[in-house]
C-alpha cells in the first residue's frame, strides 16, 4: 500500500474517532432523561431510576462510550429507548430511503452539473452560456426547502403526476420507491448542480487556458476532440473535490427534504429521536453521517490518486 | 593582510529529504549542497555559476541564513550565522541583503515602494516610516529613479526598473554584501545591460561584494572577480573568470563554455556530444561528472577528485586537469 | 536555379493580426512578409512582446477566435488566412508543426507520453493504436530519450525539463510536417541542455528536408541556427536578410543596439554595456511611425512621421530604417567597443 | 374500484410502540384500540358506553362493586382463549409496582379483582366510582394474553378484529383483517394502512392527491381548503381536551390571584380561537368541557377586559413590565396560541418572552412531578377526560394546592347521586374560575377529513380511538 | 567614478498590470457587480429601514383581518395572524443579517487565525489544522444546529453558533490554499531575508495578498449563512418567535400551501434575492479585484 493511501488512512480513523468523541461528549449533555420521558410524565421516581438502570445510564461517561465504541466495532449498536428494537435494524429500515435518495441525488446533480458546466465551457461567453449560467446563480440562490415546497405545489397538488411525500417503500416495486423519490431527489439536486456546474465550467476554462491545450491543438485535434480527451480529465480534479464536499450538504439537506416530504429517512429518524430523547438512536445517526461524509472525502482524496498520475500510487 | 572575510562558507551542506514514497523504502534524499567551501574578501565578487538544479539558489539561501544547513557553517566576518541569537542575526542582515531573480514576484503587490523599499529598515529599526522617507528617496535616486515613485505600487513599473526597487531596498541598509540570485535572467536583454551596468556601478561607488548567481557566464565574467563553477551540489572549479573562461580545467566548464551560442557572422552550427544527466540523490563513489566525461578513465570512476590547485588562484575538482587545460581554448567571443 | 521552384512552401504577404489586449485593441502584427523555401531556415529574433510568438501562431491558425488576422498566409500555393477550423486541422500536426516554449506546461499531465506523442499518428494518419505506438517509440528513440521502450507509458511529470523538451519535438515531427515551427525551444532549459536540443532539431530538420522557422530572442541561438533571419520591434520586422549578412552588416539601430547589450564572455571585466535606453514598449503605446523611434539615438523628426519602408542594403538584406547610412557607418565601431 | 376493500389512513404521530397499556402515548390507542386489542367495555361516538368483551354488568349501590359478564368463545389471535383470567391478569399487571400504565392509579384502586368463574369479573374498588365502565373502555384497560403480554410493544396480541402486517419504522404501519375474528364478515376493510405525516401541509398534499383517504384530527390549519371540495367530507367532533395557559402558582407574582386574573382578562379567546386553531374550539371557563356532566359555563367570570387587566397589575403593586417565561411544546396549537397569547398579553405589560421546548424537554422542565417546575406560563393541552382530580395533587405542574378545592373534591367522588354531584362539580367549576388557576381557554374540536365514499368514519371522538370495524367503501 | 546616476533611466513609467480606471469606475461598469450590489443593498436597506419604521407593526397580531389579500393598506396581504406581510419582510431582513454578519464573524476569525497559523508553522500544526477541518466538515449545520438546540434549546444564538462553526473549516482552508500560495511568493522570501519573523510576514505580507480573496469569499459564506439560517428557522430551530424571521415564515406558509400559495412565495423569493445578490456581488468582486480574471474580459 502506498504511502499516500496509508496516510489517508490513519488520518480518516483518526477523524473517526474525533467525530466519536465529540458526538458522545455533547450528546451525553443533553438535558432531559431518556428514561423520564420512556416512563412518561407519571411515572414513579424509582421506576425511573429502574429504567435507568437498565438502559445503562447509570455507568460512568467514560464506561459508556468504550461500551458503545465495542457495540459498533462489532455492529451491535443497542436497542432503541423508545421502539424497543434494534438500532441496528431501526437504522437498516431508514437507509433503505435514504442511501437511494442520496444516490438518486448526487446522480442528478452530477448529470445535470457536467453536461451545463461542459456545455457553457465550451461554449463560453456565448448566449449558451450566460443564459445557463444565470440559471445557475438562480438555482444557488434557491433555498432547496422552498423548491421542494414548489414542486409539491405543481406535481403532486396541481398535476397529480407524483405522489406529495411518503414512501411506499420497495416492496410495490422500485419504480414505486423511485416514483416517491423523484420529487426530493430533484430538490436536493437543483442547488448543488446549480454549484457544480458553475464549478466545473471554471475548471474546464482554467484548463483551456493551459499550455497542454495548445500543444493538442497544434498536433490537428479539434476544438471538441481536445475537450473530450485532454481537457476533462484535468477538470475532473477540482470537480470531484467539490462533489465530495457536497456529499456533506446533500445529507444535511436530507434532514430538511425528509421533513418536507415526510419521509422516512435518516434525518428524520435523527429528528424524531432528539424529541424522545432516544440518544442512543441519536448518537449512532450522527455517527453514521459523519462516518458517509469522512469516507467519501476519504474516497475522493483516493480517486484522485488513480485520476491523477502525478500522486504516486504504484504500489497501492 | 590576514584579515577575517566577508564571506567565509565551510563544508557546508544541504539535504532535502523527498516525500516518502514506499512504507519500506527509506524516503529519498536530495543532496542539494554536498561540501562547498568558498571565501570571499571585502570588496570582491563570486560568481556562481552551473546547470539547473545544482544547488545554486540553496547556497544563496543558506548565506543568507534562510535555511539552516545540514552542517557545515557560513561565517559573515567571523560571526557563524547558524550560532549566532536570532536578535543578533537580525542585527547583522544590514550587511547582507539578497536580489531576486523573479522582478515581478520578488515585490509585494500591495506595498507602496516606500514600504518595500523601507522594510530592511523597519526590521533593523523600528517602524517610524517617516524619518525613512529621506534615506528611501536617497536609495531609489542611488539605483536612477525619482524618490517620486514612492508612493506608486510595483504593477506601475516595468521589469528593469522593479529589479531597480529591488536593488534599492537591498541598499538601503548600506549592506557589504548583496546576494543576487539570477538577477537579470527574467529581463529582456536591452533591459538586462541596464541592471548589470547599474550593479558594477553601485559596487564601484560604495565597495559592496556580490555572491552573483547565474547560468549565463558572460554574465558572471562581466560584473565579478573570482567564479566558482558548480556541479551537482559541488564547486567543481574556482578562479579568476579569465584564467577559468580561457585556460578551463574541469571538463564540466568546457561544456558549458562551449554551449555557449555565439552572436557572430558564420557562427555555424557546432556539435556538441550528447550527454546524459547524472542523478542527484545516486551516491556514487568516482567523479559525479563521469558519466558525462570525455576524458574519464577508470580511476575517475572510482575515486572522487578533490578540490586542487592547478594554478595561481585556479583550482579544480578534476583527475584529470592537466590534460583539459592541455585541451586548445574553447573559442570564446571577441 | 531558385526560380524553377514556382512556389514556395510558405509565403506569407502583408500579415497583420490585431489583439484585445487589457488596454483595448490593439496591432500585434503589422505587416510581416517573407517566403520559405522548402529546407529552408528561417531565424526571429526580437524582445519580449515584440509579435514573435503572435505570428507563430498566426501560421498555425491558434490564435484566439478574438484575433483579426489580415493579409495572406500561402502554404504550397493554399491560400490559409481564413481557413475554417476543420480543414486547418488537417494540416496542423501534419504538415505544420509547432514546438512551444515551455516543456514544462506543454505536455498533458493526464496522459502518457506515448499516448500523446501517438495522437498526431492516429489523427492524420490512421495508424491502429499498435502501429502507432510502435512508431512513438521509434520516434522518442529518435530524440534521444533513453529507454524509450520502457518509458513510453510514464507519465511527463516523470522526465526532466530537457526530456519533456525531446518528447514535444518528437510530438512535432511525428507526421513529418514540410514546416516546423519551433517558438523559444530552449528558453527555458540550461546552456547545455539548449545546445543538445538545438543539435537535435538541426539535425531532424536536415535529415527530413524540413522547413523551419526557429524563434528566439539570443541572437546567439539565432546565429549558429539559421540561414535567414528577421528581426521584429513592436510587431514589425526591423530587419531581415540571410543571417551571416544581417551579422556582418547590422542596419538597423534596434539590431546593433540589442548585439551591443549582450554582455560578452571574455570582454574585459570593467568595460561598460552599451544600453538601449527605456524599455520595450506596451503593443498599446506603440510610438506612431517607427516603433523604435523613442529609444534610437538617430531618431529624426521624420521617423516619427511613417513607418519607414523596408531598405534593400545589400543582396536580400532589408532594413526598415530611413537613416540606414548613419547607422551602417556607425556600426563599424560597434563590433570593436 | 380497486379500493374497496382497503383503506390508508394518515396519522399525525407515530406510535413508539403498540401496547397501549405501558405507555402514555394517545397514538398507540389510535392504533390499536378496538382494533388490535378490545377493553371490556367500548366508549361510543356519543361518549356512552356499551357492552364488548363484557356481555353486561352490574355496579353495587355505593358504586364501589362491578360485575362483568364477559362473552363467550372469544380467542386471542395467538388461539389462546379469552377468560376472566386474561382480564385479571391485565389489570393486576397495570396496577403492579413496575407498571408504566397511564392510569395507573385507576388499577391500584382496585382492591381486589376476583374471577368467580371464567366468564365472571369482580372488581371491588376502594372508593366509589361513578365512571367506571367508561374508564375501563379506555385504551389502558385493553384486555392482553398473558404469555404474550411481554412482547405487545412490537408484537401484540389482542381479540380485536386486525392484526398488526407491517410496520414501517417512521413511516407506517398497516393491519390486515384477522380472519378467525368472531365477526369476521362484519368486518369490511381487509387491509388499513395508516402514514405518518405530521407536516400539516404534507397532511393537505396526501389527502388532495389521494395518498390518503382519511386523516382524523388532521391539523386544523388545512381544513378550510376541504370544506368547499366536493371530494371530500369534513366532521368536526368535539373532544373532552381543554386547551389551558398553565399558571405556574408556585412562582411570585403569579401566586398572587389578582395577577392571574389579569392574565385571563388580558387574553381574548375568541382571537386566539381564531388565531391557533382556525376556530375549531368551544371557549372554556375552568378545567371542565361542555357536554360532560355538570357542566356550566364559567367563561363570564373572567372576560377579555385588557384595562381591568392593567388596573390588576398595579393593584398587585406588579411594575410594569412584568416579565414570565412561556414554554410552548411542539404541537401547532401551543406554538401558534403562543405567540398570539404573547401578543395579546404584551399589550397589557406582560413581557412573555418565547421558549419553545420538545415535549421532552417539556415533560422534564415544566411537568414531571418531581421536576423543577421550571416555568411561569405554558400552553398544553390536556386530552383526559374527567380528570379535575390532578389539580388536587401535590406535586402536579401547576401548584394550585388548594384545601378548599381539595375537599370540595373529596365530596364529589364520594357522592353517588348524580343530582348532588352535578352541583358540586359545578361548584368546582366556579371555584377554578374564581381562583384563576389556569388561563382556561378552550375545548378543542377535532376535524376529520375523509373521502366522500368513505363511510364510517366517527365524527365525535370522545377519546383517541379509530374504530375500523365500522369503515366501509361506498 | 561614475556616479550611478549616469546610469540610463527608464522611459517614463510604463503602467503594467491594472488600467489605469478606478476599482470603482471598472466596478461600475461590471453587469453582476451592479445587480449583486443593488439587491444587497436593498436587504441592507430593507434591514435598516424597518429599525425606524414599517408599514405596520411586525409584532402586532390581528387575528380579525388574517390572510387578506394584498390591498392598499397591506400591500401584500396578511398572514394567519393578520400581520402585516411586507413588515414582517422588512423586519425578517434583520434577523437574516443579522444571523450572517455573526455567524460568518465567527467563521472568518477562527477560520482565517487558525489558516494563517497553518500556512505559517506548517509541520504538524498544520496537519492537526487540517484534520480538524476536515472533521468538522463533517458536522453540517443543520446536524450540529439540531444536536446543540437539543442541549441549549433552539434560538437565534445556537443558530448563530452551529452556523459560525460550520463555516470555520471552508475558511480555515481557504486562508491556508492561498496563504500557502503567498508563501512561496518571492516577496515574502525577500521579507524574510530582510529579517521578518513569520507573524510580521503574516499580518504586513500575506494577509493584505489573501483579502481580496477573502473578501469574494465572506460574500459567498453571508449567503450561505442566510440559506442555513433559513433552513434551521424553517426546522424551527432558527431565530424564535416573535422575531420576524425569513425562514420562520416559510414554515407557516407551508401549514397554508393550498389555501394562501402566495404567502409561501414571498419569504421564499426574499431569501433567494438576498442570496442571489450576495452571490453577483461576489461574482463581480472576483472579476474586479483578480487581476488575472480581469484581463479576460
Ligand atoms: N526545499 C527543497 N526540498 C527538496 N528539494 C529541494 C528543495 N530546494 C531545492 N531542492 C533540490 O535541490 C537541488 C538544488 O536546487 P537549487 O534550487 O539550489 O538549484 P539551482 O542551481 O538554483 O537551479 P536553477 O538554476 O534551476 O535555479 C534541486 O535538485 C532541487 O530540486
Ligand atoms: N491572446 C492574447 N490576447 C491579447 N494580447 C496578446 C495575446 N497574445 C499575445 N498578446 C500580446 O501580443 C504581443 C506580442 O506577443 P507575443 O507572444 O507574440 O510576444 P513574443 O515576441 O512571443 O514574446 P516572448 O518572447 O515573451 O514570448 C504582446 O504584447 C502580448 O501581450
Ligand atoms: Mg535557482
Ligand atoms: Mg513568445
Amino acid at each position: 500500500m502506498s504511502v499516500f493511501v496509508l496516510r489517508r488512512v490513519v488520518t480518516l480513523l483518526a477523524t473517526l474517532v474525533g467525530a466519536s468523541l465529540i458526538i458522545f461528549l455533547v450528546l451525553d449533555a443533553l438535558p432531559g432523561n431518556a428514561a423520564q420521558m420512556l416512563m412518561g410524565a407519571d411515572a414513579s421516581a424509582d421506576a425511573v431510576r429502574a429504567l435507568t438502570v437498565k438502559l445503562g445510564l447509570d455507568q460512568p461517561l467514560a464506561v459508556r462510550y468504550l461500551q458503545w465504541i465495542k457495540g459498533l466495532l462489532v455492529g451491535d449498536l443497542g436497542n432503541s429507548y423508545v421502539y424497543g428494537t434494534s438500532v441496528a435494524s431501526l437504522i437498516a429500515e431508514r437507509l433503505v430511503l435514504t442511501v437511494p435518495l442520496a444516490i438518486m441525488a448526487m446522480t442528478i446533480t452530477v448529470t445535470l452539473a457536467l453536461t451545463a458546466g461542459i456545455y457553457t465551457a465550451a461554449n463560453h461567453n456565448r448566449l449558451g452560456d450566460v443564459g445557463v449560467m444565470s440559471l445557475t446563480q438562480i438555482g444557488i440562490a434557491l433555498p432547496n426547502f422552498w423548491f421542494a415546497v414548489l414542486l409539491v405545489l405543481l406535481f403532486a397538488v396541481r398535476l397529480q403526476w407524483l405522489s406529495a411525500g411518503g414512501f411506499s417503500g420497495w416492496e410495490d416495486g422500485i419504480w414505486l420507491g423511485v416514483k416517491s423519490l423523484l420529487l426530493p431527489a430533484i430538490s436536493l439536486a437543483v442547488v448543488q448542480a446549480a454549484i457544480l456546474a458553475r464549478v466545473t465550467r471554471s475548471a474546464v476554462l482554467e484548463v483551456l487556458r493551459e499550455d497542454f491545450v495548445r500543444t493538442a491543438r497544434a498536433k490537428g485535434l479539434g476544438k471538441r476532440e481536445v475537450l473530450w480527451s485532454h481537457v476533462l480529465r484535468n477538470a475532473m480534479i477540482p470537480v470531484m473535490t467539490v462533489m465530495g464536499l457536497q456529499f456533506a450538504n446533500l445529507l444535511a439537506g436530507t434532514i430538511v427534504i425528509e421533513n418536507v416530504f415526510y419521509l422516512p429517512g435518516l434525518g428524520r429518524l435523527i429528528f424524531q429521536s432528539i424529541a424522545n430523547r432516544d440518544l442512543i438512536v441519536v448518537r449512532n445517526c450522527v455517527m453514521l453521517l459523519a462516518t458517509m461524509v469522512v469516507i467519501v472525502n476519504f474516497v475522493v482524496d483516493v480517486l484522485y490518486a488513480f485520476i491523477d498520475p502525478r500522486i504516486k500510487v504504484h504500489d497501492l | 593582510m590576514t584579515a577575517v572575510p566577508l564571506l567565509d562558507v565551510k563544508d557546508l551542506e544541504q539535504r532535502y529529504a523527498l516525500p516518502r514514497e514506499s512504507l519500506f523504502r527509506p524516503p529519498g534524499q536530495v543532496r542539494a549542497l554536498n561540501g562547498v567551501n568558498v571565501q570571499v574578501a571585502a570588496g570582491r565578487s563570486l560568481g556562481i555559476v552551473g546547470e539547473s538544479g545544482s544547488g545554486k539558489s540553496t547556497f544563496a539561501r543558506l548565506v543568507m541564513a534562510l535555511e539552516r544547513p545540514t552542517s557545515g557553517q557560513v561565517a559573515l566576518l567571523g560571526r557563524d550565522l547558524n550560532r549566532i541569537s536570532a536578535d543578533e542575526l537580525r542585527r547583522t542582515r544590514r550587511d547582507f541583503q539578497m536580489v531576486f531573480q523573479d522582478p515581478y514576484g520578488s515585490l509585494d503587490p500591495r506595498q507602496t515602494i516606500a514600504r518595500i523599499v523601507a522594510e530592511p529598515l523597519t526590521v533593523l529599526e523600528g517602524a517610524d516610516r517617516a524619518t525613512f522617507g529621506e534615506r528611501v528617496a536617497a536609495a531609489l535616486r542611488q539605483v536612477g529613479l525619482r524618490g517620486a515613485d514612492m508612493e506608486k505600487y510595483p504593477h506601475e513599473f516595468s521589469g528593469g526598473q522593479r529589479q531597480r526597487i529591488a536593488i534599492a531596498r537591498a541598499l538601503i541598509t548600506q549592506p557589504k554584501l548583496i546576494v543576487a540570485d539570477e538577477p537579470v535572467s527574467a529581463l529582456d536583454v536591452s533591459v538586462q545591460a541596464q541592471v548589470l551596468n547599474l550593479m558594477q556601478d553601485l559596487q564601484e561607488q560604495f565597495g559592496l561584494s556580490y555572491v552573483l548567481i547565474s547560468h549565463d557566464l558572460a554574465v558572471v565574467d562581466y560584473l565579478c572577480d573570482e567564479v566558482a563553477v558548480m556541479y551537482l551540489g559541488r564547486i567543481v572549479e574556482q578562479g579568476r573568470p579569465e584564467d577559468l573562461f580561457e585556460h578551463c580545467a574541469h571538463p564540466y566548464t568546457r561544456a558549458l563554455l562551449e554551449a555557449v551560442p555565439r552572436a557572430r557572422a558564420g557562427g555555424g552550427r557546432r556539435r556538441r556530444g550528447s550527454q546524459a544527466i547524472a542523478s542527484q540523490s545516486a551516491a556514487t563513489t568516482g567523479c559525479p561528472y563521469v558519466v558525462r566525461c570525455p576524458l574519464a578513465d577508470q580511476h575517475c570512476r572510482e575515486a572522487l577528485p578533490a578540490l586542487r590547485k592547478v594554478g595561481e588562484g585556479h583550482l579544480a575538482a578534476c583527475h584529470r586537469a592537466e590534460a583539459v587545460m592541455a585541451l586548445p581554448p574553447a573559442a570564446v567571443e571577441g | 536555379m531558385g526560380e524553377r521552384q514556382a512556389v514556395p512552401l510558405l509565403d506569407v504577404d502583408s500579415l497583420g493580426v490585431g489583439l484585445n489586449t487589457s488596454r483595448g485593441p490593439a496591432q500585434a502584427v503589422r505587416d510581416v512578409r517573407f517566403t520559405l523555401k522548402r529546407g529552408e531556415t528561417l531565424g526571429l529574433v526580437g524582445e519580449s512582446g515584440c509579435g514573435k510568438s503572435v505570428t507563430a501562431l498566426s501560421l498555425m491558425g491558434l490564435l484566439p477566435d478574438s484575433a483579426v488576422v489580415t493579409g495572406s498566409i500561402k502554404l504550397d500555393g493554399d491560400e490559409l488566412a481564413g481557413l475554417a477550423d476543420a480543414d486547418y486541422c488537417k494540416l496542423r500536426g501534419n504538415r505544420i508543426s509547432m514546438i512551444f516554449q515551455e516543456p514544462m506546461t506543454a505536455l498533458n499531465p493526464m496522459h502518457t507520453i506515448g499516448h500523446q506523442v501517438a495522437e498526431p499518428l492516429r489523427r492524420h494518419k490512421n495508424y491502429s493504436a499498435a502501429q502507432a505506438r510502435k512508431e512513438a517509440i521509434a520516434l522518442l528513440d529518435r530524440v534521444g530519450l533513453p529507454d524509450a521502450i520502457r518509458r513510453v507509458d510514464a507519465y511527463p511529470h516523470q522526465f526532466s525539463g530537457g526530456q519533456r523538451q525531446r518528447i514535444t519535438i518528437a510530438m512535432a515531427l511525428a507526421c513529418e510536417p514540410d514546416l516546423l515551427i519551433a517558438d523559444e525551444p530552449t528558453t527555458a532549459l540550461d546552456v547545455t541542455i539548449q545546445g543538445q536540443i538545438l543539435d537535435l532539431i538541426a539535425d531532424l530538420v536536415e535529415e527530413r528536408g524540413m522547413s523551419m522557422i526557429l524563434i528566439s530572442h539570443d541572437l546567439g541561438v539565432i546565429a549558429e541556427n539559421v540561414q535567414r533571419m528577421m528581426v521584429m520591434y513592436g510587431g514589425i520586422v526591423v530587419e531581415s536578410g540571410p543571417t551571416d549578412e544581417v551579422f556582418r552588416r547590422m542596419g538597423h539601430p534596434y539590431t546593433q543596439g540589442l548585439f551591443r547589450a549582450r554582455p560578452k564572455l571574455g570582454a574585459r571585466k570593467g568595460t561598460r554595456l552599451k544600453t538601449i535606453a527605456g524599455t520595450v514598449p506596451e503593443l498599446a503605446d506603440l510610438p506612431s511611425g517607427c516603433a523604435f523611434s523613442d529609444r534610437c539615438q538617430l531618431v529624426i523628426d521624420q521617423c516619427r512621421a511613417a513607418l519607414p519602408p523596408m531598405i534593400d542594403v545589400g543582396p536580400g538584406h532589408f532594413v526598415r530604417c530611413i537613416r540606414t547610412d548613419v547607422s551602417l557607418a556607425e556600426r563599424v565601431g560597434v563590433l570593436t567597443a | 374500484q380497486s379500493k374497496k376493500d382497503s383503506v390508508v389512513m394518515g396519522m399525525t404521530l407515530e406510535p413508539p410502540g403498540l401496547d397501549p397499556t405501558n405507555a402514555a402515548a394517545a397514538a398507540i390507542a389510535e392504533v390499536t384500540l378496538y382494533n388490535i386489542y378490545e377493553t371490556l367495555t367500548k366508549i361510543n361516538e356519543d361518549g356512552t358506553t356499551s357492552p364488548l368483551l363484557a356481555e353486561s354488568w352490574t355496579a353495587s349501590p355505593d358504586l364501589k362493586t362491578y360485575t362483568f359478564k364477559l362473552r363467550k368463545g372469544v380467542k386471542f389471535h395467538n388461539g389462546e382463549p379469552f377468560n376472566s383470567a386474561a382480564v385479571k391478569f391485565s389489570f393486576e399487571r397495570n396496577a403492579a409496582a413496575t407498571s408504566t400504565n397511564k392510569d395507573k392509579s385507576l388499577f391500584q384502586a382496585f382492591e381486589k379483582v376476583e374471577t368467580p368463574d371464567a366468564d365472571t369479573v369482580v372488581i371491588a374498588v376502594k372508593h366509589s366510582e361513578p365512571n367506571l365502565p367508561f374508564l375501563l373502555g379506555q385504551a389502558s384497560g385493553s384486555i392482553v394474553e398473558p404469555k404474550s403480554a411481554a412482547t405487545n410493544v412490537t408484537q401484540p396480541v389482542g381479540t380485536g378484529p386486525y392484526q398488526l402486517g407491517a410496520w414501517a419504522k417512521g413511516s407506517s404501519i398497516t393491519l390486515t383483517k384477522w380472519a378467525d375474528y368472531r365477526n369476521a364478515s362484519a368486518i369490511k376493510l381487509s387491509k388499513v394502512t395508516i402514514r405518518f405525516i405530521s407536516d400539516p401541509a404534507a397532511q393537505a398534499a396526501a389527502l388532495l392527491s389521494n395518498d390518503v383517504d382519511a386523516f382524523p384530527r388532521i391539523a386544523t390549519r388545512v381544513v378550510a381548503q376541504f370544506k368547499s371540495d366536493p371530494r371530500f367530507t369534513v366532521l368536526i367532533g368535539g373532544s373532552r381536551a381543554k386547551t389551558i395557559v398553565a399558571i405556574n402558582h408556585r412562582k411570585k407574582p403569579l401566586d398572587d390571584v389578582r395577577v392571574r386574573r389579569a392574565i385571563l382578562a388580558a387574553i381574548d379567546r375568541k382571537a386566539l380561537i381564531d388565531g391557533a386553531v382556525e376556530g375549531f374550539g368551544t371557549p372554556i371557563g375552568s378545567f371542565y368541557t361542555p357536554g360532560s356532566l355538570g357542566y356550566v359555563d364559567t367563561t363570564g367570570v373572567n372576560p377579555y377586559d385588557p384595562e381591568k387587566a392593567k388596573k390588576l397589575l398595579t393593584e398587585a403593586g406588579v411594575t410594569a413590565p412584568l416579565e414570565l417565561s412561556l414554554k410552548l411544546p411542539p404541537p401547532p396549537y401551543a406554538r401558534q396560541g403562543g405567540e398570539i397569547v404573547a401578543a395579546q398579553l404584551a399589550k397589557v405589560g406582560i413581557v412573555a418572552k418565547i421558549e419553545n421546548v420538545e415535549w421532552a424537554q417539556w415533560l422534564s422542565q415544566v411537568f414531571a412531578p418531581n421536576g423543577p417546575h421550571n416555568f411561569d406560563l405554558t400552553i398544553v393541552s390536556h386530552v383526559e377526560p374527567f380528570d379535575l382530580v390532578k389539580l388536587t395533587e401535590p406535586d402536579y405542574y401547576i401548584g394550585y394546592n388548594n384545601e378548599a378545592f381539595n375537599a370540595l373534591y373529596k365530596q364529589i367522588v364520594s357522592t353517588p347521586d348524580e343530582a348532588s354531584r352535578t352541583k358540586l362539580l359545578g361548584d368546582a367549576q366556579r371555584m377554578l374560575a374564581t381562583d384563576a388557576v389556569s388561563a382556561y381557554l378552550f375545548q378543542p374540536q377535532w376535524p376529520t377529513i375523509t373521502n366522500k365514499k368513505l363511510k364510517g368514519v366517527w365524527k365525535e371522538v370522545p377519546q383517541f380511538e379509530n374504530d375500523f370495524s365500522a369503515w366501509s367503501w361506498e | 567614478m561614475s556616479a550611478p546616476l549616469t546610469t540610463p533611466i527608464d522611459a517614463p513609467i510604463a503602467t503594467r498590470r491594472l488600467p489605469a480606471r478606478t476599482f470603482w469606475a471598472r466596478a461600475l461598469r461590471h453587469r453582476s457587480f451592479v445587480l449583486g450590489g443593488s439587491l444587497s443593498l436593498l436587504v441592507l436597506a430593507s434591514a435598516l429601514l424597518s429599525l425606524v419604521w414599517t408599514p405596520w407593526s411586525p409584532y402586532e397580531i390581528d387575528i380579525a383581518s388574517k390572510l387578506r389579500p394584498p390591498s392598499a393598506a397591506h400591500w401584500l396581504g396578511t398572514d394567519s395572524f393578520g400581520r402585516d406581510i411586507v413588515s414582517l419582510l422588512l423586519a425578517g431582513a434583520r434577523s437574516t443579517i443579522l444571523v450572517g454578519v455573526i455567524a460568518v464573524g465567527i467563521g472568518l476569525s477562527f477560520g482565517v487565525t487558525l489558516g494563517l497559523l497553518a500556512s505559517a508553522r506548517r509541520g504538524w500544526t498544520e496537519e492537526i489544522i487540517m484534520r480538524f477541518s476536515d472533521f468538522t466538515f463533517a458536522f453540517p449545520a443543520v446536524l450540529s444546529a439540531i444536536m446543540l438546540a437539543a442541549v441549549f434549546g433552539p434560538g437565534m444564538v445556537t443558530s448563530i453558533v452551529a452556523i459560525g462553526i460550520f463555516q470555520i473549516p471552508t475558511l480555515t482552508r481557504l486562508t491556508r490554499g492561498s496563504a500557502n500560495a503567498i508563501w512561496a511568493r518571492e516577496f515574502v522570501l525577500a521579507a524574510r531575508a530582510a529579517g521578518k519573523g513569520a507573524f510580521r510576514i503574516t499580518i504586513e505580507h500575506v494577509l493584505p495578498n489573501i483579502l481580496s480573496i477573502l473578501i469574494v469569499q465572506v460574500t459567498i459564506q453571508f449567503a450561505l449563512a442566510i440559506l442555513a439560517e433559513a433552513a434551521l428557522s424553517y426546522l424551527g430551530l432558527g431565530t424564535q418567535p416573535p422575531q420576524p424571521s425569513w425562514g420562520r415564515m416559510l414554515n407557516d406558509a407551508q401549514t397554508l400551501l393550498f389555501q394562501s400559495p402566495m404567502l409561501a412565495v414571498y419569504p421564499g423569493a426574499a431569501i433567494a434575492i438576498a442570496v442571489l445578490g450576495l452571490n453577483l456581488l461576489g461574482d463581480g468582486l472576483r472579476d474586479l479585484l483578480d487581476p488575472r480574471l480581469a484581463r479576460e474580459r
